[in-house]
């Protein structure tokens, strides 16, 4: 019997240093290794990532191979995830998980299922082994270096940000989370992706402490992940 | 006129073809070709202008190096021209031309050349532009359009009608302005000056600020009375305010596409690159006039962005600027 | 170094200041005294250089035309010098100093002096650097970067810590090429090259694409083991591809935040202009840095974004880049 | 007794030529002269208008005396706004008036209120006499060239639209529908404010017609537009 081929997944971010980052946390979610789609996917910064969406699943679905797409954005001042947003049929206009999957949804529903059997592969179209194009969406609050510094630093939570927001008190800026991981509010793009690899690969093998602390944002994400891998057999 | 242009071998555009259309928009990473297309365009024109005239049957043994073959539109669809040069060359110097027989053929190639002659490509330098210049240098627009005053000052003079449409266009776009004039300075040279529509004051061009000299260097290619057969403009959206790129992009049309003027002026074909997802952003009812440079490693490859199925899907939602920069549509630096 | 620069009656700034920090990111339509302030920098610097120190009792009588007055950051807080000239005359020539009296001032000033001679100012070119040079060109990049190869080869020989980092930095971020490295032409010139990564080949500089030399020529400023003390960069997307846009903010940054790099280098106070809102974009971060030039009419004011008390709710939803393009920033040509 | 203050708009659209018909459509509705809020504002598209929209609310409401902002965007291939959509609480999320009012409803819930009777002018504070920012939102069906050619074309309608959409074939392109106006694909600015001028100006006095064939696009604009005489005084 051969081993399973690695999954095939593209991932959509702001910049290469998040892009990195997730790329290496997704591994530990998959517990396999996986290959990525090129290009590489890049948004211009939230407004823009929600814009492109469409196009970007649509691309995947009919030109590529992309057993799924990640997407990780900031939450910077929006309002973060709940449980109950998660009811069924509820979404929260300010959520960007909730927005995102709402994109995912309306533009996968408007794109035809790929047979379950799919046609030998020719150079024009590509053997297709999935329907859809699986969705994997978290939101890092309030910025990726908050996931960064998490186990260094207890105080830096989802729920400390969200009792902040709810007070009308931040408990931190991504300013002073910038300077924390990168000793400066100017990284450059070598530094910054230096330290998001340095700091996410202290996860490896134990993703729970991230999980624990980042329950929405991370725990959406990781959720999406572990339940392909239910999908796909892998 | 050129209808399509293929290239074997040629620096990184080792085997691909460019179809052309009368207005093009080239855009794409570093290194991608783009510079190269044009590149050849001029080497082609002048190559055209050195050889003599061969007759169908001279097709010289040709060489196995790098080639770049020229397709064009009627009534030139039977001529075929190519360029090529041992691998070892620098640049290409030998010229093919295959054309069909009899005194017809040949008078079909010596129209062409007179045709091919015609090519023309700018970098427009404000730096440059700033200067006073000899006032005979007006003949042609220079290639960095060093030489604007002078050109303005004879066209003022000599299509007082082509260079008053100028100067409205201008006037409507900087409002600030109410006119140009010239003023001689020291032996034979001539300063271009900018009337200021509310104070009796003059701007000499070199207090003209960049972003108005790269306009007024665009309105003086779109509204030449004689303009070049193709003209290749490189980033064409150099020092213009994103809001003014319409105004580029009407320019360069009007040259393209002479009847949106309602003025009878040839066809000028038009090759523009630029980096500005917001320029791009003005074609979006016209992906068949943009050209996307695809890099792999060392090796780049054009491709119309109409030729891709989709293409209108994606646009849905989207400006193309932004589809461009995520990606999906290449044209991007690899990682 | 600087920290303020005021105005009165120069070209369109008739009655405004700007603060400058570290680093700034001018933006606005043309004619809106972004290069004017670039060139009042660049007056300054020469008159500075001029001048004999005058002590702070030989204030001479000043003129009633254009005035440019400059406050500067501590040590030299206490210091003023205004740049004055008469209506008539077309450029600034008189410098009025006035520092703390007796020894102590004197000397601030003397320090000043050599501080402010330290100003550059920069539009690159990449048809002025294609080219080979003059190998003794070497000692400080000309304002077009002309002399790109040369002062290259010198740093490599004179600074090879400072050119391995260059070199590093150039190759990451264009990973088709693995080096750089340089060849002597005919009498005393040299030539850049760039060794491409898969294959033996080296490119020469005129063959490397126009972003390609415009991100060395950048790189070559960020890396300077001896930078200016005050750095003014014309259109800095000049050339760049969007997705590259962001290494030239780091590289900038470089300059005006070297710990941010982790290195032992002198603060560069660093004065950009741009176009592109896609750079603009990349300050979200730091409204502080961004300066918006506003024209009505004839005149034009500087503001910078920060002071905008309504800037952060305004950014919530929106990039900087297409806020600014909607028009309630200002910054944009008027109708 | 004082005749009453001309109203003070703000108009934000796609292009010059879009903004000076929209411009004259909008006096002849409202029957009364108004200034226009400088600086002129600018989208660059269809999704950029969705996207700036809550900064220009913003900035009108706090930092200008505008008494409403009027919006027209093109519906291109979008769905077009229907009676049902009117319902309440009904949000159709491929329509663009449907989007473009929620954005008003949920940005201007988010302002405070102006007070009734204001406080006396100052150059920080300039004196504003509305308590929100009025809203007027239309669609161009499928392009602004479709209202140019109302009452010389009795083909083109929004409903000919709809129904060419719905039978999966439309009657016309937009690029037709430039050749009509413009005689061009490509004109220029200066051609296509002259036409565009030139062809709203037959509606002076009567905008029936326009109403008619464009009941839900421009109809939308017209009815925002009139609710302003009544909450205005004007």
């Amino acid at each position: 019997m051969r081993a399973p081929e690695a999954m095939k997944l593209a991932l959509l971010s702001e910049s290469p240093a998040d892009e990195a980052a997730i790329s290496i946390l997704v591994g530990y979610v998959l517990g396999a290794p996986f290959t990525r789609v090129q290009p590489t996917l890049r948004a211009r910064g939230w407004p823009s990532v929600e814009q492109v969406l469409p196009a970007i699943l649509r691309h995947l679905h009919f030109n590529t191979e992309a057993d799924g797409l990640i997407v990780v954005v900031d939450s910077d001042d929006s309002v973060v995830h709940t449980p109950q947003h998660e009811a069924p049929a509820y979404h929260h206009p300010g959520c960007r998980i909730c927005r995102l999957r709402t994109v995912f949804r309306r533009t996968l529903k408007n794109l035809p299922l790929n047979a379950a059997h799919p046609a030998p592969a020719t150079s024009a179209h590509p053997r297709i082994r999935r329907e859809r194009v699986l969705r994997a969406v978290g939101l890092a609050v309030p910025a990726m270096e908050a996931w960064y510094l998490c186990g260094r630093d207890t105080s830096i939570t989802e729920a400390a940000w969200t009792q902040g927001q709810a007070a009308g008190r931040v408990p931190y800026t991504r300013s002073e989370l910038k300077w924390r991981v990168y000793g400066t509010e100017r990284p450059t793009l070598p530094h910054e992706i230096k330290r998001a690899v340095q700091e996410v690969t202290r996860h490896q093998g134990d993703l729970l402490r991230l999980e624990h602390d980042f329950p929405q944002g991370f725990g959406s994400l990781a959720r999406d992940l572990r339940s392909w891998r239910a999908e796909s057999g892998h | 006129m050129i209808s399509a242009v293929h290239f074997k071998d040629f620096k990184a555009l080792r085997s691909t073809a460019v179809r052309l259309e009368p207005f093009n928009l080239l855009i794409g990473p570093s290194g991608s070709g783009k510079t190269s297309l044009i590149e050849a365009l001029l080497r082609l024109r002048y190559l055209a202008g050195q050889a003599p005239a061969p007759g169908p049957a001279s097709a010289l043994a040709f060489l196995n190096g790098p080639q770049i073959e020229f397709h064009f539109h009627p009534p030139f669809e039977n001529v075929r021209v190519t360029l090529g040069c041992q691998a070892d060359e620098l640049s290409c110097h030998r010229l093919r031309v295959d054309h069909p027989p009899g005194l017809a053929g040949a008078r079909q190639w010596a129209e062409l050349r007179t045709q091919l002659h015609g090519i023309r490509a700018y970098l427009l330098d404000h730096q440059a532009m700033g200067a006073p210049v000899l006032r005979s240098a007006g003949t042609e627009l220079a290639t960095n359009a060093s030489n604007l005053a002078a050109v303005l000052a004879q066209r003022a003079q000599q299509a007082p009608v082509a260079f008053a449409h100028l100067v409205a266009d201008f006037c409507r776009i900087m409002p600030e302005f109410s006119g140009l004039d010239f003023r001689g300075v020291g032996e034979g040279h001539v300063e271009l000056r900018a009337a200021l529509r509310d104070s009796p004051e003059h701007l000499s061009c070199e207090n003209l600020s960049q972003g108005t000299l790269y306009l007024l260097a665009i309105l003086t290619l779109a509204h030449d009375p004689q303009p070049p057969t193709l003209l290749c403009l490189e980033e064409a959206d150099r020092g213009v305010h994103p809001r003014l790129l319409r105004e580029v992009r009407d320019a360069l049309y009007r040259l393209s596409y002479p009847v949106a003027t309602e003025t009878t002026r040839p066809v000028v074909q038009v090759i523009a690159t630029t980096h500005s997802p917001y320029l791009l952003d003005l074609f979006r009812d016209h992906p068949s006039e943009i050209v996307l440079a695809h890099k792999q490693g060392n090796a780049a490859t054009f491709e119309r962005l109409s030729e891709r199925p989709d293409i209108l899907e994606l646009m849905r939602e989207t400006n193309l600027g932004d589809l461009w920069y995520s990606g999906i549509l290449g044209g991007i630096p690899g990682d």
